[in-house]
């Protein structure tokens, strides 16, 4: 079945008895509310909602896996991810130390759009599955290589219990504890 | 007679009393949790939590007070363009007179406790309706001296909805008073008794009495003056810091007033208490079934933020002329046939 | 205070007690603290597209109400402006123009990559960066951050204020002046007198 | 009229392209055809461009859907192009047919404007005119619409009006 | 005060419902700025003349959130374009980069295989009923209406968590590329689609009850903002705007693209053009849409996987990247696409976005970038009803057409 124009006509609703019918309808369903709210806010600190596995955060370089050919830098939209040389040990003769080069993040720039895990030919970089990280300056933000490959510290975790959103057919998203009470 | 006994005797005289404790504590309190209620009911139906962390076991009661504080301590803000007087007096003017019928209103039986001499109770009524309609005045004014297209289509707004719903509210506040045949608040209220209240003996005036109490104190549906939308805080915009919790205040308190005004007239007021002798079951009692009644209606009024939008200012006033008088005329009408059957 | 000496004996230790209570100011700042941190109301301005994960934020997933921040529409009753994304050039005086109109203590909040360094448009002709623009206070990553990172701002924001002793600082000594911004208002708004 | 089945675009653009070509041939206007991907160009002389108009516009194509304006500085023109679609008349609509003029790249360069013939182009040619500077006589607003007055002298869509990219090693703090 | 006002409107309506008075008005108007910091605008400024309470004469002043989208389209190369192009309407993130890649898609010659396709129209509609909700909730707060913006914004979750759950994202997915999609569906996929789908139909009968058929808000709508089907054609209106308008326009339709052909849905269009019939509009695409994503599940649970790139991309993908493409179902990118090259020449690639047609013309000199990219998006179309709309109406009926025509300013300054 292809798709069709369909014209329908505009429902109308007018006169007394469907004025009065109207608003009860509106007071009842509100009323309804009130009494069973069917609510799944996340009470914030205390609680916070776990993402799932493929989840876009921050991204986290391997860096053992790197095989340094620039191509996170150059596909990344924003010019986040730079390319800086660093001397690492030789692979052969281990006195020695050659030049390589790593990429660093900016996450002022970082948009979060995942080009670079996906162009990454090695998976050296994946992503964290979270987000909710506040800064209160501007150069903490420019993650240096050793920065770069530590999973960024979550204060969220140590506060409050993980939760789940659930998609449900009645509630439409319920809260449910990610994972079983310890002890 | 010394100078304490002046001093006390002025400070025990009822309406100050009344005024001190109702007008700054109790109403002060009851601005708090209908606010409170406001915004926490309207956050139920809309399913999330509302004001929660300022003290989770009160569920988030003293945000209210953070909010009265905040406003106390911030700064103070007057444009270069205002008019600096009318802008300053104000909204302090408008309190003022928001709470002074507070002084005027019986909530009790018993002739020691009332405000006022039993020979001017006789009007208790008149006079309390007389100072509801002042405060709206001090609205325009602020809209006016603040200097501002916002402000001004406010106070302009305000003036088209007072002169909506004033007749309303008197005429709909007099129907008990015709069918009993006296303006005294106390003589309507002894007259209901136990089961004869207004609620269902005149519904009608009733349902037109909670209509004006929602206009005039800008509630959902009617909240035109203030409709964000087009003139952002309506006359209040240019207010800031302690002017604009005094402006809000006074809302809530003319609300609290019409709450009074509602529970004695139509409610059966201190019923099912029959006030006696002291001061706990003379007045104590009697005026806290008054007040929980009023409250009642108060928090009602606020819950319909959570269902209605807000009408266009033409549609409230259309609905006001045509919809609303002829059913306070009609509630008239049937206090007039109760006052013939002779049920009182 | 000891038994039964306070009123009558040491008046001087009485009055010293009572002038620290009332004139020191230790409880009132922890007062006006804890209020402003819990009144934080955000002013309606909506400088670019994360206006959609501050809508969110406010929304019931992640109710920024629970903490008593109050979207509010007038600047003149609001306390906090968050900058959603993009400040663009034409944008960038109304932001300035709204903090100004903000009564003190008042704080921001920078959302979103662009509103950073940019994020993806570091290189466009249209754009300032808001730190240039208003003093800002908590920065949060990402295109667009999520409403849980917009509530742990919040929460940041929060506890700056009741551990530095953020407002009360500023309500004893005026206008915060440790931060200036970068860019003057003339730059900002000079084009409104221009027209070509 | 509106019962519309899932109709071949490319047959229904075949059919616009020859009502538009009669509708022109028909006033007597010179013009050439370029075949882009999913449209056609009709690109007359200056002086035909208001005639042109006027015929497609009592041909059926109602609404202007973009003007888009393309600079050549190698060449030394702008070539610009109303494309235009069709809502009323149900046989082309939706094909798109191009309307455009080249416009050589002067001082000040013009061309008449189209408001007139049809409203939709009244902000386009605004935000044409603030992006390249060309002016469109006879609009009866002609301001910048998106950007303010300084930046809009920088006439940012030109191709001499030049952003410069960061390159993959550009901008990083010196450490280690 | 303001002399010597031009008088716009007096455009006669085919339906009768409504002609705006062009009477000649002197000089004594009262100017308002609605916006930009006006908790009524977003991102724009309206000024707005009144006489009494009157709107004589609106004067839209677009170009607060202008970020030079196609300024920087031309420096960036192929790819990087799409999250760039993206932030315009980041609510609706997949429609509003279909355009793009379609239109790189025909200048390239190349197809994205049925699955791609599939996801990509997936993913497409459950952005639409996305940015229907969240015009919804803001078409609530213009009304005063603060629960219709909680429900719409709580309802708007579950379908974030589905698009999250497709893509990793929660509005800003980067999910078409040219020839593919980027990740396939997860497992438990289809189960949460069809619940979230239950759940939706429910609350578009509760949405009626509380909002739709409340006194207050309908009498607010109804004959408000009239726009008939001429005025519409001349202003060049788009989207659920103009069928409201009886115009039956849906790109869906007029050059089907992806999966859309195959599947089965209808276009609603009304006839009054006013403010209720533009809301119900979309409501009722709210409904095909839900259709559509049943559909496209039942499709793709159905038919076996198979990977969801280009063929020619595909063949050059070593075993690392076949493997993650088997096990993650997530498409890796090879490192030539950073800088490729795609053949000269111009295109127009359009889509049904949300709020209506969007238009990118791609301009290919054969280099590393495009040489020209024009993105005409729904609602810079729709900007200009306001200067045309507005006069006549009352100033309080402002938000509800505003809110009605579902403008949103970043994806029309761009």
């Amino acid at each position: 079945m292809p798709p069709k124009v369909a014209v329908k006509p505009l429902p109308k609703r007018g006169g007394l008895l469907a004025g009065v019918s109207d608003n009860l309808a509106a007071l009842m369903i509100g009323i309804k509310y009130f009494l069973n709210p069917k609510r799944f806010s996340i009470y914030y600190p205390k609680e916070y909602p776990e993402l799932r596995k493929g989840y876009r955060g921050f991204i986290i370089l391997n860096k053992q896996k790197c095989i340094s050919c620039a191509a996170c830098a150059r596909i990344c939209p924003s010019a986040a991810m730079k390319m800086i040389r660093v001397p690492v040990p030789h692979p052969k003769e281990p006195e020695k130390t050659v030049m390589k080069q790593f990429p660093v993040i900016n996450y002022q720039r970082c948009i979060f759009c995942g080009y670079c895990v996906d162009i990454c030919p090695t998976e050296a970089l994946y992503h964290v599955n979270y987000h909710d990280i506040v800064y209160e300056n501007l150069a903490e933000m420019f993650w240096d290589l050793d920065t770069f490959q530590k999973e960024p510290e979550y204060p969220t975790a140590e506060e409050g219990i993980p939760v789940r959103l659930m998609i449900h057919e009645e509630y439409g998203l319920l809260k449910v504890p990610a994972r079983e009470k310890q002890g | 007679m010394s100078v304490l006994d002046t001093v006390a005797s002025l400070i025990f005289y009822p309406p100050i009393w009344q005024l001190l404790i109702l007008g700054f504590g109790g109403a002060l309190v009851v601005a708090m949790v209908a606010v409170w209620f406001e915004r926490k009911a309207a956050a139920r139906v809309q399913r999330r939590i509302g004001p929660y962390w300022a003290s989770p076991r009160l569920g988030g009661l003293m945000h209210l007070m953070a909010d009265m504080l905040r406003y106390a301590f911030q700064q103070v803000v007057i444009p270069r363009t205002v008019d600096f007087w009318p802008f300053i007096a104000a909204p302090i003017f408008g309190m003022a007179l928001s709470i002074l019928p507070f002084a005027v209103t019986p909530l009790t039986s018993n002739p020691n406790f009332w405000p006022l001499p039993p020979a001017l109770m006789e009007y208790s009524l008149l006079v309390a309706l007389a100072i509801t309609t002042l405060p709206p005045i001090f609205i325009i004014v602020s809209g006016w001296a603040a200097n501002n297209p916002f402000t001004i289509i406010g106070g302009v707004r305000e003036a088209f909805i007072i002169l909506s719903y004033e007749l309303i509210a008197i005429l709909s506040l007099f129907a008990p008073a015709v069918a009993v045949g006296s303006l005294n608040i106390v003589d309507i209220v002894q007259a209901q008794g136990l089961v004869k209240w207004f609620i269902v003996l005149n519904p009608l005036a009733f349902l037109a009495a909670i209509l004006a109490v929602a206009m005039s104190t800008s509630a959902f549906p009617f909240e035109i003056p203030e409709s964000e939308p087009e003139v952002v805080a309506g006359p209040f915009t240019e207010y800031s810091g302690i002017l604009y919790a005094l402006n809000m205040g006074g809302a809530y308190m003319r609300r609290f007033v019409f709450g009074l005004l509602i529970s004695l007239m139509f409610l059966g007021g201190w019923y099912p208490i029959v006030p006696g002798e002291g001061f706990i079951l003379g007045y104590a009692l009697p005026s806290l079934v008054v007040v929980v009644k009023a409250v009642v209606v108060v928090l009602a009024i606020s819950f319909l933020r959570a269902i209605y939008g807000r009408y266009r200012l033409d549609q409230a006033l259309d609905m006001a002329w045509r919809l609303v008088l002829p059913l306070t005329l009609a509630g008239i009408l049937l206090a007039l046939v109760e006052a013939y059957l002779g049920i009182f | 205070m000891q038994e039964g000496k306070a009123y009558v004996g040491n008046l001087d230790v009485t009055a010293k007690r009572a002038r620290d209570i009332l004139l020191g100011k230790v409880p009132l700042d922890k007062v006006v603290d804890w209020a402003t941190s819990f009144s934080l109301w955000p002013v309606h301005l909506t400088t670019s597209c994360c206006s959609t994960e501050f809508a969110a934020t406010f929304s019931p997933r992640v109710d920024g109400e629970q903490f008593g921040a109050l979207p509010w529409v007038g600047p003149r009753q609001t306390n906090l402006i968050i900058i959603e994304g993009t400040v663009t050039k034409k944008m960038a005086c109304a932001v300035r123009l709204t903090w100004e109109q903000m009564p003190a203590p008042k704080f921001a909040i920078a959302m979103g990559a662009c509103a950073l360094d940019g994020g993806l448009f570091y290189n466009s002709y249209n754009i300032v960066k808001p730190w240039q623009v208003i003093p800002i206070d908590i920065y949060l990553p990402g295109c667009p951050p999520r409403p849980e990172t917009l509530a742990r701002a919040i929460v940041t924001l929060q506890r700056k204020i009741r551990s530095k002793k953020v407002a009360s600082t500023w309500v004893r000594e005026g206008w915060r002046g440790d931060i200036e911004p970068v860019i003057p208002k003339e730059d900002l708004c000079g084009w409104a007198a221009k027209s070509i | 009229m509106l019962q519309a089945p899932s109709r071949d675009y490319s047959s229904v653009l075949g059919l616009a392209l020859e009502k538009a070509k009669n509708a022109l041939s028909s006033k007597g206007i010179v013009f050439s055809v370029e075949e882009g991907k999913g449209f056609y160009d009709i690109i007359v002389e200056r002086e035909y461009l208001v005639a042109g108009a006027t015929a497609l516009k009592e041909a059926g194509f109602d609404h202007v859907v973009s003007l888009t304006v393309t600079d050549y500085p190698k060449e030394k023109k702008f070539r610009l192009v109303y494309h235009l679609t069709s809502y009323l008349d149900y046989e082309i609509a939706g094909a798109i047919i191009g309307l455009g003029v080249e416009v050589p790249r002067s001082d000040r360069p013009s061309v008449p404007s189209l408001t007139q013939v049809w409203r939709s182009a009244e902000f386009q040619e605004r935000e044409v005119y603030e992006f390249f500077g060309i002016e469109f006589e006879g609009h009866p607003d002609l301001r910048p619409l998106l950007l303010t007055p300084p930046v809009a002298e920088l006439r940012p869509l030109r191709k001499d009006f030049v952003v410069r990219e960061e390159n993959i090693y550009e901008g990083v703090p010196k450490s280690g | 005060m303001v002399e010597d006002v031009r008088i716009y409107g007096g455009w006669k309506d085919e339906l009768g419902l409504k002609v705006v008075p062009s009477k000649k008005i002197g000089k004594d108007l009262y100017e308002v700025f609605i916006g930009p910091q006006h908790p009524g605008s977003g991102h724009m400024r309206i000024t707005v003349r009144l006489d009494g309470d009157i709107i004589v004469e609106a004067d839209p002043d677009i170009g607060y959130v202008h970020r030079t989208m196609e300024k920087l389209g031309e420096i960036r190369g192929w790819i990087k374009p799409i999250p760039l192009f993206e932030r315009m309407a980041i609510h609706d993130a997949c429609n509003i980069t279909m355009p793009y890649v379609l239109a790189v898609e025909k200048l390239m010659g190349v197809e994205p295989p049925l699955r791609a396709k599939y996801l990509r129209s997936l993913l497409c509609e459950i952005n639409r009923i996305g940015a229907h909700l969240y015009g919804f909730a803001i078409f609530g707060v213009f009304l005063g209406h603060s629960t219709m913006y909680m429900w719409a914004m709580g309802d708007r979750e579950v379908f974030i968590e589905l698009a999250e759950a497709l893509t990793g994202a929660r509005l800003t997915h980067s999910y078409p590329l040219p020839g593919g999609a980027r990740r396939d569906i997860p497992a438990d996929f289809p189960d949460m689609a069809r619940r979230a789908v239950n759940y939706m139909r429910k609350r578009l009968k509760e949405y009626e009850k509380i909002f739709l058929n409340n006194p207050v808000i309908r009498s607010r709508l109804e004959g408000v903002g009239v726009i008939s089907k001429g005025l519409a054609a001349e202003l060049g209106i788009v989207g659920p705007n103009a069928r409201a308008s009886g115009i039956g326009y849906d790109v869906r339709i007029v050059e089907p693209y992806d999966a859309y052909p195959e599947l089965d849905f209808e276009v609603p269009v009304f006839r009054e053009g006013d403010a209720l019939a533009r809301t119900m509009v979309r409501v009722e695409e709210i409904k095909q849409s839900l259709r559509i994503i049943e559909q496209a599940v039942e499709w793709l649970e159905k038919n076996p996987r198979e990977p969801i790139v280009d063929k020619y991309l595909y063949g050059k993908y070593p075993p690392l990247h076949k493997k993650i493409m088997e096990s993650e179902g997530r498409a890796k990118l090879l490192p030539i696409s950073a800088a490729m090259k795609v053949p000269k020449g111009r295109a127009i690639g359009r889509a049904e976005t949300g709020r209506g047609e969007t238009i990118y013309y791609v301009e290919s000199d054969g280099g590393v970038n495009p040489y020209r990219v024009r993105i005409v998006t729904a609602s810079a179309r729709n900007a200009i009803a306001f200067k045309y709309v507005l006069p006549g109406h009352k100033i309080m009926d402002l938000p509800a057409i505003y809110g009605s025509l579902d403008y949103f300013p970043p994806e029309s300054d761009r």
